[in-house]
């Protein structure tokens, strides 16, 4: 457990005159909980796309474990097991959980190019899809349509398909946005049980959330980073509190 | 289940149709035509002028009744073509195929009528080689050749030393550019400069200046009939072209009924080569677009007249046969064939099946109202230039 | 399936054959019996389904809109009747040959095609197919043009059995090659790749995030139609011994497209039930009407929309027991 | 050399133009609706055939002209509140389907009323002469489409910017939802909208006979045009539209001229690598 699990070293990506991000450099060490908070317009999602290469850097680097992902792909970035989930539902309408899942498991196994063999003939890839599923509490619906899901279940499918990737490191955006508190907590507590060798990172609102599943917290604004501690020092801070606390929680 | 086979059988007994029940006392003629999209105008002109035969004529020749079943090709579709031509054969039993006023169709189709022995008349399309395609097959039409040649002799020997020439950019304008100049140039003249014009995108503006910048003493213009004649014409006057210091040559689509009405008199001195023209001075033709007129509320065109003497040569040659379709029998008698048509003196060459005619030199000139084409020269009996020269 | 089955037999479910799928292969035998005098007609709907299965692969399944489709199919064709003209008259091979021709020109032009997407997609596979169409009308010399390519000659198939003038072994052939196009793409639909087209088409914003390079994969399958249309192609120009600009036009392109709407996109039967129902009713209606058939087929395109908006085999699915529908 | 490249150069704008007209309707409601309306061309033949059915009654050329907008718009409207607004809802190919069929429809309909024979149009004398500048021919039909043109977009982009309508308009281009959402009768402005943009296509049509012809094949003719100018342009934008159809018609007669082996590739290269560089059209914004 020497190095990081995933590091950034001054990210830095503005649109025109627009800075989104700002010499950003963060470090989560292995089988960590971090979570992400900072008010609306931080640069929270940004510094998720920047890392996942949805967004590329202008300058500034990524290294996930020993290795420097800058310059790759998404896909190849999740192939080495960086992992991410959508704030806003971003899954496939008109497949059934079970097919979404095992096409991830397909994808990671390298086997998603074959077209001469039929999917039927993927058992293992297909049990493991399933047992993803059912460990998140889906398994029953898990042959319907995924417009057909509640929404809650939806959500859950988003981390079942980030964790089909296998990930070392799963960053999650806003995992329990828009569902009811009560549910909120249940998905976090899922999130909590996942194995200690995937290190997360998680964007959130909640500050109870936060500092009930985090072990340490980033705050970001205005595209920097304003402080990084442990739960009781975030809560401490002094200027957490006049950027972030001070305000309306969703505001 | 059930339902699905019902649906399957019902669909095919649809698709079986009705099959009439073959009468040997019935000649029966399949017409294949574009009588949908770009060409239809051809197609329906054509078909009019084979009405209007039967009309006049009535259906029965040689103690057999005629009947004409038309197909739609639906423009430049050989295979389609093709197609019909067999399905006319083995499901309709037709003893004769007729019409084909494009190219492509009229070769795909050829190949039938060599298979199966049937004797095919082509009334429109115009590339030299089609005749030489079934043993089968006669041409009451033109070919491009045979227009062009003449025409670039013509041209020669009328004392221009130079000309341009433009063409559309497909087989029949290729055909009409390298036949123009080589009896053009063979004549003594020179060809000072060529283009050739997408078939696709109608405004001819910057080719025509082209043609102006190399600055030759006539222009040779081919493009197809339909629409483009008349822009060609617009284009001409507003690039300064006009027939009284540049002169304009082409073959008759240029100067066909509906482009002359919209160029006017802008269209007034443009020299063309033609096989027919409702225009021509003969008592036959008047007493042609009368008819014509009285039946069908407008003038017949070439491709009028290209149906109206292949129904006169399907009728002449059933006479001879004494009602016999048989393919060989019916070429037989169609070869050598003479005949007065209202375009002229005209017959079927007997070695190469092609049509034999006479080609007009006309000028575009004020009729009274009208701009109208006015013949005041010919070339007659040309056969098709490209046919005599190949080695037998 | 009442209750909840375990995840392979959902899974094996959804790729059973159906009888009505069987049925459907025994009817295509029909012809041969039934109206053996229509078997041109049956050659040219199997040869125009082949090319509409084609374009479902990366319309239906994909999600890519190509209105250039008939660039692949003409230069299957092209390839086919040139080396037929040449000499090499064997079908078999020559079917290959254009197929492969064709997969390549599409590997070449995917790397293009996938990079946009709407209306930039529709009209860049416009494009292409227009400038491939003017390319083949500029090399008059090696493809005749616009008369057409002359002078394909094919040898027997399989050494024995000459194309005659009924079309028995026309349509033999081309049903042979039809199911076996199909067989392929129904074992490719069910693939792991071939779901992950479906979720391409799907969500493909998402396809990165579970590790999976959506271009590659929409290079793949566009290689894979085009090779497919160029079969097609290469059938048509040895069936017909003739190839004209036609194979490669815009119209063919647009015509595919209702055909396979008609059908029903994304369903692998689909293109064959259009093809069927389109050329059919054109052929009954321009035999009836000449001039004005198009009229009718405009009221039926308005018609499917207005009645059978996910096409005709959407229809029957909703009619049908569940079954029959093949994904 | 100067002079002929000039005179060719405003012929390919005049081109232009007249690309300009028949296809800004379309853009506009596609970008607005996402409605595909391949039937766009079948209103511009409904004004041409409106204007020589007109001047066959022996009404002067101009007069026919506001007839050829009003009765394309009028009918499309008909079509837009009984036939198009059903399938609002359905796939981009639902509505290709629907529009070729109708496209059909107007063709065989125009073939049978009106024969399958070219119109000729005759124009008054004094559109048919020249204006000679400087040793160059400038037709006056030519500076005339330009001047309708140009008249049209100024109108347009006036009415767009600066009125009411204008700004429910953009509001809806936009984005449907809000617009709705602000009390925008989303509906009725698009029905307007509609007429308006087939109404131009019906002007277009009955100012491009004398450019092109009119037979029933028409509605087809300029289908790949009028596409190319709506993609390049950008959905929903005029300007680009504008100033698409102006770099076609331009570029297109100057790639004529000055290479004229490249013909027909021209206009597609040219489109292709537009739309590589910029896959929403010049002025698009998706």
């Amino acid at each position: 457990m020497t190095a990081p699990a995933l590091r950034t070293t001054g990210l830095h990506k503005s649109f025109g005159s627009l800075v989104v991000a700002q010499d950003v450099a963060i470090s989560l060490p292995q089988g960590a909980r971090y979570a992400l908070i900072g008010p609306n317009g931080a640069g929270k999602t940004t510094l998720i796309n920047l890392i996942t290469g949805a967004l590329r850097p202008d300058s500034g680097e990524i290294l996930l474990g020993e290795e420097a992902i800058t310059a790759l792909e998404p896909d190849s970035r999740v192939k080495r097991g960086l992992a991410r989930t959508f704030q806003i539902n971003t899954l496939f309408p008109d497949l059934s959980p079970l097919e979404a899942v095992t096409l991830a498991v397909c994808e990671r196994l390298g086997v998603a190019n074959v077209w001469w063999r039929r999917l039927v003939g993927f058992r293992d890839a297909v049990d493991e899809a399933y047992d993803i599923l059912a460990s998140l509490n889906i398994g029953a619906v898990c042959y319907r349509a995924t417009r057909e899901l509640a929404y809650g279940q939806q959500r859950l499918l988003e981390i079942a398909l980030a964790l089909a990737t296998k990930p070392k490191v799963l960053l999650l955006d806003e995992p329990a946005a828009g569902v009811p508190r009560q549910q909120g907590g249940e998905l976090f507590e899922a999130i909590a049980n996942l194995s200690s060798d995937i290190t997360v990172l998680f964007i959130e609102h909640d500050m109870e959330v936060v500092f009930r599943f985090a072990s340490r917290v980033i705050v970001m604004v205005g595209g920097r980073l304003l402080v990084e501690g442990t739960s009781s020092e975030i809560a401490a801070d002094q200027r957490v509190r006049e950027v972030y606390l001070g305000r309306s929680r969703h505001g | 289940m059930l339902r699905a086979m019902t649906l399957c059988l019902g669909f095919l007994a649809l698709l079986a149709g009705p099959t009439s029940g073959q009468a040997q006392q019935t000649i029966k003629i399949g017409v294949i035509l574009p009588f949908s999209g770009q060409f239809a105008d051809t197609g329906v002109q054509l078909d009019d002028g084979i009405k209007l035969y039967m009309q006049q004529h009535g259906d029965m020749v040689a103690g057999k009744k005629i009947e004409v079943i038309r197909k739609d090709v639906g423009g430049i579709a050989p295979e389609v073509a093709k197609r019909l031509a067999q399905e006319l054969v083995v499901r309709d039993n037709v003893d004769i195929l007729a019409g084909f006023a494009l190219t492509p169709n009229a070769l795909a189709a050829a190949e039938v009528s060599a298979q199966a022995k049937k004797f095919m008349v082509v009334m429109n399309a115009a590339t030299s080689i089609i005749t030489t395609k079934s043993p089968y097959l006669a041409r009451t039409s033109v070919t491009v050749p045979q227009i062009d040649e003449a025409f670039g002799n013509w041209v020669a020997k009328s004392g221009v030393k130079t000309v341009y020439t433009l063409v559309s950019d497909y087989g029949p304008g290729l055909d009409a550019e390298a036949s123009f100049q080589r009896a053009f140039e063979a004549a003594g003249g020179k060809v000072v400069g060529s283009v050739r014009v997408p078939v696709a995108n109608p405004d001819f503006s910057a080719f025509v200046q082209r043609a102006k910048d190399a600055n030759p003493e006539g222009i040779f213009i081919f493009v197809p009939g339909g629409t483009q004649p008349a822009a060609i014409g617009k284009a001409l006057a507003s690039r300064g072209i006009t027939p009284k210091d540049t002169k304009i040559f082409g073959q008759g689509e240029i100067t066909s009924e509906d482009a002359l009405k919209s160029m006017g008199d802008d269209a007034v001195g443009i020299v063309t080569a033609f096989h027919y023209d409702y225009n021509h001075n003969s008592p036959m033709n008047r007493e042609f677009v009368a008819a014509y007129n009285k039946a069908f509320g407008r003038n017949p065109d070439i491709y009028s007249i290209g149906g109206y003497d292949g129904m006169r040569l399907i009728y002449a040659a059933l006479e001879k046969t004494g009602g016999k379709a048989d393919g060989q029998d019916l070429i037989d008698a169609a070869k050598g064939m003479t005949w007065e048509s209202p375009r002229g003196p005209m017959s079927i060459d007997p070695e190469t099946r092609d049509v034999v005619q006479t080609v007009y030199i006309r000028r575009a000139e004020k009729v009274g109202e009208h701009v109208a084409n006015v013949e005041f020269d010919k070339v007659e009996n040309v056969k098709d230039p490209v046919k005599s020269r190949m080695p037998k | 399936m009442a209750g909840v089955a375990d995840p392979h037999q959902y899974l094996a479910a959804k790729q059973r054959w159906a009888p009505i799928e069987v049925a459907f292969w025994l009817a295509m035998l029909l012809p041969f019996v039934l109206v053996p005098t229509y078997l041109p007609l049956a050659s040219q709907i199997a040869i125009t389904a082949i090319f509409a299965v084609s374009l479902d692969l990366i319309l239906g399944y994909a999600g890519l809109v190509s209105l250039g489709h008939a660039a692949y199919f003409g230069l299957g064709a092209y390839t086919a009747g040139l080396i037929a003209k040449a000499g090499w008259g064997e079908p078999f091979s020559g079917l290959l040959i254009g197929g492969a021709a064709a997969g390549l020109f599409g590997h070449l032009t995917g790397y293009i095609v996938v990079r946009v997407r709407h209306l930039a997609l529709i009209m860049i596979t416009l494009g292409i197919g227009l400038l491939l169409y003017e390319v083949a009308n500029r090399a008059s010399w090696l493809t005749g043009g616009n008369d057409g390519l002359q002078g394909v000659a094919m040898w027997p198939l399989f050494g024995s059995f000459d194309f005659d003038l009924y079309g028995y072994t026309a349509y033999a052939y081309s049903l042979a090659v039809l199911f076996a196009v199909v067989l392929a793409a129904r074992r490719l639909v069910h693939s792991p790749f071939g779901l992950s087209l479906r979720a391409i088409r799907e969500n493909e914003r998402r396809m990165p995030a579970i590790g999976a390079p959506s271009r590659a994969r929409l290079r793949t399958i566009y290689t894979i139609a085009a090779t497919i249309a160029g079969i097609g192609g290469a059938l048509l120009a040895q069936t017909t011994q003739f190839v004209s600009l036609g194979a490669l036009s815009f119209e063919r392109s647009a015509e595919l497209i209702v055909i396979l709407v008609i059908g029903g996109t994304g369903r692998l039967y689909g293109g064959v039930v259009g093809a069927i129902v389109y050329m059919v009713a054109r052929d009954r209606l321009s035999g009836m009407n000449p001039q004005y058939w198009y009229f009718w087929i405009g009221l039926m395109l308005i018609g499917v929309v207005l009645f059978l908006p996910n096409g005709i085999l959407g229809g029957l699915a909703t009619l049908l027991p569940r079954r029959s529908r093949a994904s | 050399m100067i002079a002929p490249a000039v005179g060719v150069l405003f012929d390919g704008f005049a081109y232009g133009m007249l690309l300009f007209l028949l296809s800004v309707g379309l853009s506009v409601t596609l970008g607005m609706m996402n409605f595909v309306n391949l039937a766009h061309g079948s209103f511009a033949m409904v004004g041409a055939y409106v204007a020589v059915s007109l001047m066959g009654l022996g009404w002067p050329f101009f007069a026919t002209l506001p007839c050829a907008f009003l009765v394309a718009g009028v009918i499309s409207v008909g079509f837009e509140r009984t036939l198009f607004r059903r399938v609002y809802r359905a796939s981009d190919l639902q509505q290709v389907l629907l529009t070729i069929g109708l496209a059909f429809i107007s063709v065989a309909a125009a073939a049978w009323f009106y024969g399958t024979m070219q119109q000729p149009v005759r124009l008054p004398v004094y559109l048919r002469t020249y204006a000679t500048f400087m040793g160059i021919n400038f037709s006056i039909y030519r500076l005339f489409l330009i001047a309708v043109a140009l008249a049209v977009t100024g109108l347009l982009v006036g009415a767009l910017d600066y009125t009411r309508f204008g700004a429910q308009v953009r509001a809806a281009v936009d984005n449907q939802r809000m617009a709705q959402g602000l009390g925008v009768d989303v509906d009725t402005v698009f029905a307007i909208t509609f007429a308006l943009g087939s109404g131009l296509a019906g002007l277009g049509g009955a100012l491009a006979i004398e450019i092109v012809g009119l037979d029933p094949n028409f509605t087809f003719t300029y289908l790949i045009y009028v596409l190319i100018v709506v993609a390049v342009g950008g959905l929903g934008s005029i300007r680009g539209s504008l100033l698409a159809a102006i770099l076609l018609g331009v570029s297109d007669a100057a790639g004529k001229y000055y290479v004229p082996t490249l013909g027909a590739f021209l206009i597609y290269l040219v489109m292709v690598s537009l739309l590589l560089w910029r896959p929403s059209g010049l002025f698009g914004r998706r």
